[in-house]
């Protein structure tokens, strides 16, 4: 049976999300799909420690081989987000029911908990699958569940904003979809590792070229990459704060994998970065993110959206790695990934801890909260110490690669904007310390920390952050493994 | 000859285009849609897309304009006027199409034997798919088979559709629900429109019998799961339309409709786990019996169900959420 | 015999050909809503019908003419219906025939 | 115990000690001997390490990779073995100081000050300690972040804006420019261990030397080179321990040190004499010394004066560094050791008084002598020693930093050195000489005549400070052989 774990990550949640809408009974369905979320976890931990022994795993569906069939092909990249996503996922879902409980309406619970998994379906199945169509299947599956898991919100502007993503989304997936096709017809395949070998032949075409500029537009609209991040900031600030958490975690990170699997595995780094100069777009895109969105994020009134605008600015920093196109850029990418994934989650996780009790994400309702909700106040210093890079957290392991990269290229202006961009990070993380430890609360309010079942999952993923700021093998070594593999063409 | 077909068709489905983003009139505007879907299903079938072509003709132009109007009669029927063209967007429209076409000049000829769509899986499928599966229909076997795994995410899609229409609507329905005490006189009902009472009792039977005879005859000819829970569905929605939703209600109550939505779904990939436990890949049906194709074929019935109750259900549970909306 | 289908299956190709232009003229035409009907009407019913009985022609005894045969007595059971839907639907919203016209005459 | 392990229980104990002192925030008494007992336990653990590293053994913990090929490392050298004896040794006596202080003080939320102080101690020590720029860097943040806590205390605005100002300049210093420094020298070298001789020669270019010189020196903020030291006057509104802590014992200190460190480990005196950009960085620290005595001169605060002595003392220890010859070095990290002593005896006097008489200003600190003169005399001591006269540690450290200036044939800093003691004279002595010459304002006479020192666990430990100072004159051998082999080639 083990020979079909590859499998398990997918069906399990997909076989979940239904019996979810059947059983409606929230005291039924929310152990279920913590179950379920944290069996998948299990799964693909297994797979990625897996692959790291014994190479690349393949697996058919239906038994038919590639070309002809769909295949799942699990590398060190994809194990790599796999284990992210499904993390995420599970500590989300320790979370989630108490969160849901005061931000969703009572009959709903079903539904939401179908959608998430479904959501987590889709993200885990454009992950893991081997085949181009089957990415946009699995999109549109995580996309779907996601605008509704944002629009499920109490706060009108949620539709709005879930509105405007649907938008912004499709037009994404759609350009993913016409760039599949425009391959397909060039090629006569949709499976990657056929693509890859079949496009080389025709890689000099009008067809490819316009494949590739599609494909890159519907992704780093699907990355919110600036200035394609317009859908972004509402998306995260009015959702219900679990559903931010989940989706800043993971969703712009799957989609970045996409397009590092298109990217290096089937154009290759040559054609993408040698003869297209598709890294003179990346980077000033990558750098402009950087400074405006955190430059942006430090007059936000909410908290939420400011880390909205920074996850922006954040984003631009993965793209920065991948821009660089060398080993110890792809690296600082693939390790930022991670890294802002853990970081972010924990933050969004502590705003969910303070909405729960605020009932309010704005700035200007958190004074004093140091003294209101220490455990919860320190937990989002530390992990807004993390954004900034500061030592010891995870995310200066991955700021360090970020800027021995643009050493190594002798990209001093890039190195000096990055330590500027720091400073600004400082500058929107301090926006909270300023409001939190420095205002007097307001008179009524009284200490009131989240309750512990909200505690826990906050408090794991902000540990795994400082963990890995110390214990770099996972997230560094298995980057630096993955960025080798993939300039090395992916093969 | 056929291109004249083909010219007269594509200027059609342009004029509609360009009607559908010129007009105000919401109502037109769903209409139009309507029309443009069925352009398209003319378009698939010139193609030789038949099953394309209904799934397109049954959706596009049947069920999502009962939507579009069912959502319409929620908000008003006239666009809010616009004070300056949207340059952008036009912008952004024409360097897509000009991209689209930009990336047509190097593509094979249309319909040139010795593009690679024909030349690498293209001939695998027909060469071996039907002494491999022993289905005639190559769509089908293609569909289910073959890529069944891709089908399986679209009847995912598909449901997770309906949990988004739910999560969004249901809320608001149930309230309504618990108000109305006392039965109301349904007015949209056309409840003293004898004739199409009539004509309806004469042709739902037969649309659902069509819709039978689509599901399961997918495997010979053109059509399956999507195709016939989509006329499935549209019997469904009709008859609500003449009788009134809450008789549609009686006859298939919301709970079991839920429940034949999420069976869809767990049928499907039920199916996948069984080839599983028969030593067998997921969704590997060979193993499903002794003889290959006849394991295929259980496979492909089993899922094509699966497909076909999903799409149906979900469908139905759709629009009875949006009707369900507007009485309140 | 086969010469006088054939020209036979054009003259009702023809006829319903101009019917619908007629229907589609007078759609454009005709001052409102319900007198527009009118002229859809003989679009869906003699238009329509005219083509597909030269079209029958044209196929000879074969299935394709049974298909079209159902197609006809599909579509005069169901166009009536439609219109007779529409109009009604347009009654109930509270639209009126426009009628001034003929006062004036009067 | 094996010296591995010493490393690692003479880092852990002060976070350990945090921690019991936050659980025992209840009952103050039991809290304050935990504290007392586990900075006893620390400077005896350090103590342990001392024979190995002054026979020549350098004892060295590796903990874990944190990148590949950089550890988190430690390793145990002269200079941070001095450090790390100054810094465990004193905190005793700042602990004790503390107790008495902010008890007398009726200071608030004394736990949570308790709790950051050892935390900051904890980060001095793994800063002392370290095998690698990267460790160092590692403890040198939390050090910021341990004592902006400290700093913000009182939690009043002016505090508050201390606070930014400290967290502001130290945190974008060392973001903006060491961690460029750091990257930088891990891009040219390959390596971030701390190497006798140094790891830069022979990959660096002089022009890239001098910039990383530069990337450094002002990266480490809490050395306080001008014009970055702003941070230090503001930080003065902390309660006087933490004066005593930031100016004597551990974030100054680490900041001068790492220079140090990094002077000598990782440019290589050799290297860095030989670019000849190490006398820039000289000039600047000499433009420092007087500027900043000057600017002494006009503060009448007490502690703002201290302050501002402390960088200019400071600079002393980072012109030292720059001259990049064995006496400059010999004299920066004796300096180290003695102007320790000196400042937190002068803080500790300026805590005491304010303690027992309220008095903040040098202008009302007329006759106070008489009052305190167990107080005023310990000041004199520390005053004596900073500015350098005999018998007192502090001449020693001049006596070789002149030696290194000389040395360079760079004269105008020997002249600058000289200058500096002169104004050191004008800016520390007047305070006693008011305190026991000038007659008493009338307005404050209701504390009436008679002895009125502060309480005994305040009054102890600056005693014993002053009394360290004149130790220091006449045990300096066992320093400067324990520190000689560094400068060795």
């Amino acid at each position: 049976m083990s020979s079909h774990l590859p499998i398990v990550p997918i069906v399990l949640p997909m076989i979940a999300a239904p019996l979810c809408s059947l059983l409606r009974r929230p005291a039924l369905i929310w152990p279920l799909t913590t179950g379920v979320g944290w069996l998948v976890f299990a799964a693909c931990a297994a797979l990625l420690m897996q692959v790291v022994e014994s190479g690349p795993i393949v697996y058919t569906m239906a038994n038919w081989d590639a070309p002809i069939g769909i295949e799942y092909r699990i590398d060190l990249l994809n194990a790599y987000i796999l284990v992210l996503v499904s993390g995420i996922a599970a500590v989300v879902l320790l979370y989630a029911p108490q969160s849901a409980a005061s931000e969703l309406p009572q009959d709903r619970h079903h539904l939401f908990c179908a959608a998430f998994l479904l959501c987590l379906t889709g993200l885990l199945g454009i992950t893991i699958t081997g085949d181009a169509f089957n990415v946009y299947v699995f999109l549109e599956i995580s996309s779907l569940a996601s605008y509704a898991l944002i629009s499920v919100s109490r706060d009108p502007r949620a539709l709005k904003a879930a509105y405007k993503y649907l938008i912004m989304g499709t037009i994404g997936a759609t350009f993913i979809l016409i760039a599949v096709g425009l391959m397909y017809m060039m090629t006569g395949t949709l499976n990657m590792a056929d693509l890859a070998q079949r496009v080389k032949m025709v890689e000099d075409t009008r067809t490819i070229l316009m494949a590739f500029a599609f494909l890159s537009i519907g992704i780093m609209l699907k990355i919110a990459l600036f200035p394609m991040h317009a859908w972004l900031p509402n998306a995260y600030s009015y959702a219900p704060s679990l559903v931010t958490a989940f989706i800043a975690a993971t969703s712009t990170k799957v989609s970045l994998y996409v397009f590092l699997r298109f990217v290096f595995t089937i154009f290759g780094a040559e054609y993408a970065f040698d003869t297209l100069g598709f890294n003179d777009v990346l980077l000033p895109l990558a750098l402009l993110g950087i400074v405006v969105a955190s430059a942006v994020a430090i007059y936000q009134t909410d908290l939420k959206r400011l880390l909205a605008y920074s996850s922006v600015a954040q984003i631009g920093y993965i793209v920065l790695g991948i821009s660089m196109g060398t080993v110890t850029g792809l690296t600082a990418g693939l390790a930022h990934m991670f890294n802002h994934a853990l970081m972010k989650g924990a933050l969004f996780l502590a705003v969910g801890c303070i909405v729960l009790r605020l009932h309010s994400s704005r700035l200007e309702d958190m004074a004093g909260l140091g003294k209101r909700m220490p455990i919860t106040s320190f937990a989002f210093v530390l992990g807004g110490l993390g954004l900034i890079g500061v030592p010891l957290t995870a995310g200066f392991i991955s700021k360090w690669y970020l800027l021995l990269g643009t050493l190594e290229l002798g990209w001093w202006p890039v190195t000096v904007l990055l330590l500027i961009s720091s400073l600004l990070a400082v500058a929107y993380v301090w926006r909270f310390v300023e409001v939190a430890y420095f205002q007097p609360p307001p008179a009524e309010a009284s200490s009131d920390e989240a309750p512990l079942s909200m505690q826990i999952p906050l408090w794991m993923l902000l540990a795994t952050t400082l963990y890995f700021g110390l214990q770099t093998d996972v997230t560094a070594g298995l980057a630096q493994r993955a960025a080798l593999w993939l300039l090395g063409g992916g093969q | 000859m056929i291109h004249v077909v083909d010219m007269t068709l594509l200027a059609f489905l342009a004029i509609v285009a360009i009607a559908v983003t010129r007009m105000t009139n919401l109502f037109a505007t769903s209409v139009l849609t309507g029309v443009y879907s069925l352009l398209m299903a003319c378009i698939f079938t010139v193609l030789d897309a038949v099953d394309v072509a209904f799934t397109e003709a049954a959706v596009g132009a049947g069920i999502s304009t009962v939507l579009f109007l069912a959502t319409l009669s929620l908000t008003t029927q006239r666009e809010k006027p616009q004070r300056s063209p949207n340059w952008k967007a036009l912008c952004v429209a024409l360097l897509t199409g000009g991209a689209l076409v930009y990336g047509t000049f190097d593509m094979p000829h249309f319909g040139d034997p010795q593009a690679p769509v024909h030349q690498h899986v293209g001939p695998h499928y027909i060469g071996v798919s039907p002494t491999q599966i022993g289905v005639p229909n190559m769509v089908t076997s293609v569909l289910a088979s073959y890529r069944g795994y891709d089908t399986l995410g679209e009847t995912a899609v598909i449901f997770t559709a309906c949990m988004a229409v739910l999560l969004l609507l249901q809320h608001e329905k149930r309230r309504d629900e618990q108000s109305t005490v006392e039965e109301k006189p349904d007015k949209e009902a056309m409840a003293h429109a004898m004739i199409l009472r009539v004509q309806s009792k004469f042709f739902i039977p037969l649309i659902l019998l069509f819709g039978l005879y689509v599901q399961f005859h997918g495997d010979f000819g053109p059509g399956g799961g999507f195709q016939a829970g989509v006329i499935f569905a549209a019997g469904i929605i009709l008859y609500s339309l003449v009788n009134g939703l809450d008789k549609a209600r009686q006859i298939i109550p919301p709970n079991v409709l839920h429940g034949l939505v999420a069976f869809g779904l767990l049928l499907y990939a039920g199916t996948g786990l069984a080839s599983l436990f028969m030593d067998g890949n997921f969704l590997q049906y060979r193993a499903l019996a002794e003889e290959a194709t006849h394991g295929e074929h259980i496979g492909i019935l089993l899922i094509e169900l699966g497909v076909g109750i999903t799409v149906a259900t979900v469908m139905t549970s759709m629009f009875f959420s949006f009707s369900g909306r507007r009485r309140s | 015999m086969d010469l006088i289908v054939y020209y036979a299956s054009w003259a009702l190709l023809s006829c319903g050909a101009f019917l619908c232009a007629v229907g589609g003229l007078g759609i454009l035409r005709l001052p409102d809503f319900y007198s527009r009907q009118h002229a859809a009407g003989i679009t869906d019913t003699l238009g329509s019908a005219f083509v597909l009985i030269g079209l029958m022609l044209q196929s000879g005894f074969s299935l394709n003419a049974a298909k079209l045969v159902m197609i006809l007595i599909f579509l005069i059971l169901t166009s009536p219906v439609a219109t007779h839907a529409i109009a009604q639907a347009a009654r109930q919203s509270g639209l009126e025939p426009k009628v001034v016209a003929e006062e004036d005459e009067a | 115990m094996s010296a591995e392990m010493a490393i690692a229980v003479a880092i852990l104990l002060p976070a350990l000690g945090a921690l019991l002192v936050a659980l025992l925030g209840q009952s103050p008494n039991l809290r304050d001997c935990a504290m007392l007992s586990v900075a006893t336990a620390t400077f005896i653990v350090v103590c342990t390490l001392y024979p190995e590293v002054a026979s020549g053994g350098r004892p060295t913990l590796h903990l874990l990779e944190v990148l590949p090929g950089l550890d988190l490392a430690f390793q145990i050298e002269p200079l941070g073995m001095l450090f790390s004896l100054v810094a465990s040794g004193l905190w005793i006596l700042t602990s004790l100081y503390a107790i008495g202080y902010m008890r007398g003080h009726h200071e608030e939320n004394q736990t949570r000050f308790f709790a950051f102080f050892a935390v900051a101690i904890s980060a001095a020590l793994a800063a002392a300690f370290s095998g690698n720029m990267l460790t160092l860097f590692f403890s040198y943040e939390v050090l910021t972040l341990s004592t902006y806590p400290l700093v913000t205390h009182h939690r009043t605005p002016e505090a508050l804006r201390a606070g930014r100002i400290y967290m502001g300049i130290l945190l974008s210093t060392s973001i903006g420019l060491l961690l460029l420094g750091v990257l930088l020298t891990y891009h040219v070298a390959g390596t971030l261990s701390f190497i006798q001789g140094g790891i830069l020669a022979g990959h660096a270019t002089p022009l890239m030397t001098g910039i990383l010189l530069f990337l450094y020196a002002y990266g480490t903020g809490k050395a306080a080179l001008m014009p970055i030291h702003r941070w230090l006057p503001n930080a003065m509104v902390a309660p006087t321990p933490v004066s005593a802590l930031l100016h004597a014992v551990a974030v100054v200190k680490t900041g001068v040190f790492t220079i140090v460190k990094v002077v000598v480990y990782i440019f290589g005196i050799d290297h860095l004499s030989s670019t000849g950009f190490h006398i820039y960085l000289a000039y600047i620290a000499g433009g420092t010394i007087v500027l900043s005595s000057l600017v002494a001169m006009q503060q009448d605060n007490l502690k703002a004066r201290l302050a501002y002595s402390t960088i200019s003392q400071l600079s002393y220890i980072v012109l030292g560094a720059a001259l990049a010859n064995a006496h400059g070095i010999l004299g920066a990290g004796l300096h180290i050791a003695m102007h320790a002593f000196g400042k937190i005896t002068l803080f500790f006097c300026a805590g005491a008084i304010m303690v027992a008489l309220h008095k903040t200003e040098i202008s009302d600190m007329r006759g106070i002598g008489r009052q305190m003169p167990f107080t005023m005399a310990a000041f004199i001591i520390g005053s004596l020693s900073i500015i350098g006269v005999p018998p007192l540690g502090g001449s020693w450290s001049k006596w070789y930093l002149a030696l290194g200036a000389a040395d360079t044939s760079h004269l105008l800093l020997v002249g600058v050195l000289m200058l500096s003691s002169l104004l050191n004279i004008a800016y520390l002595l007047p305070i006693p000489a008011r305190a026991f010459f000038s007659k008493a304002t009338s307005d404050d006479g209701h504390h009436g005549e008679g002895i009125h020192e502060a309480p005994l666990f305040c009054l102890i430990p600056l005693c014993l400070t002053a009394l360290g100072c004149v130790l220091l004159f006449f045990f300096t051998d066992p320093i400067y052989q324990l520190l000689a082999p560094i400068v060795q080639p």
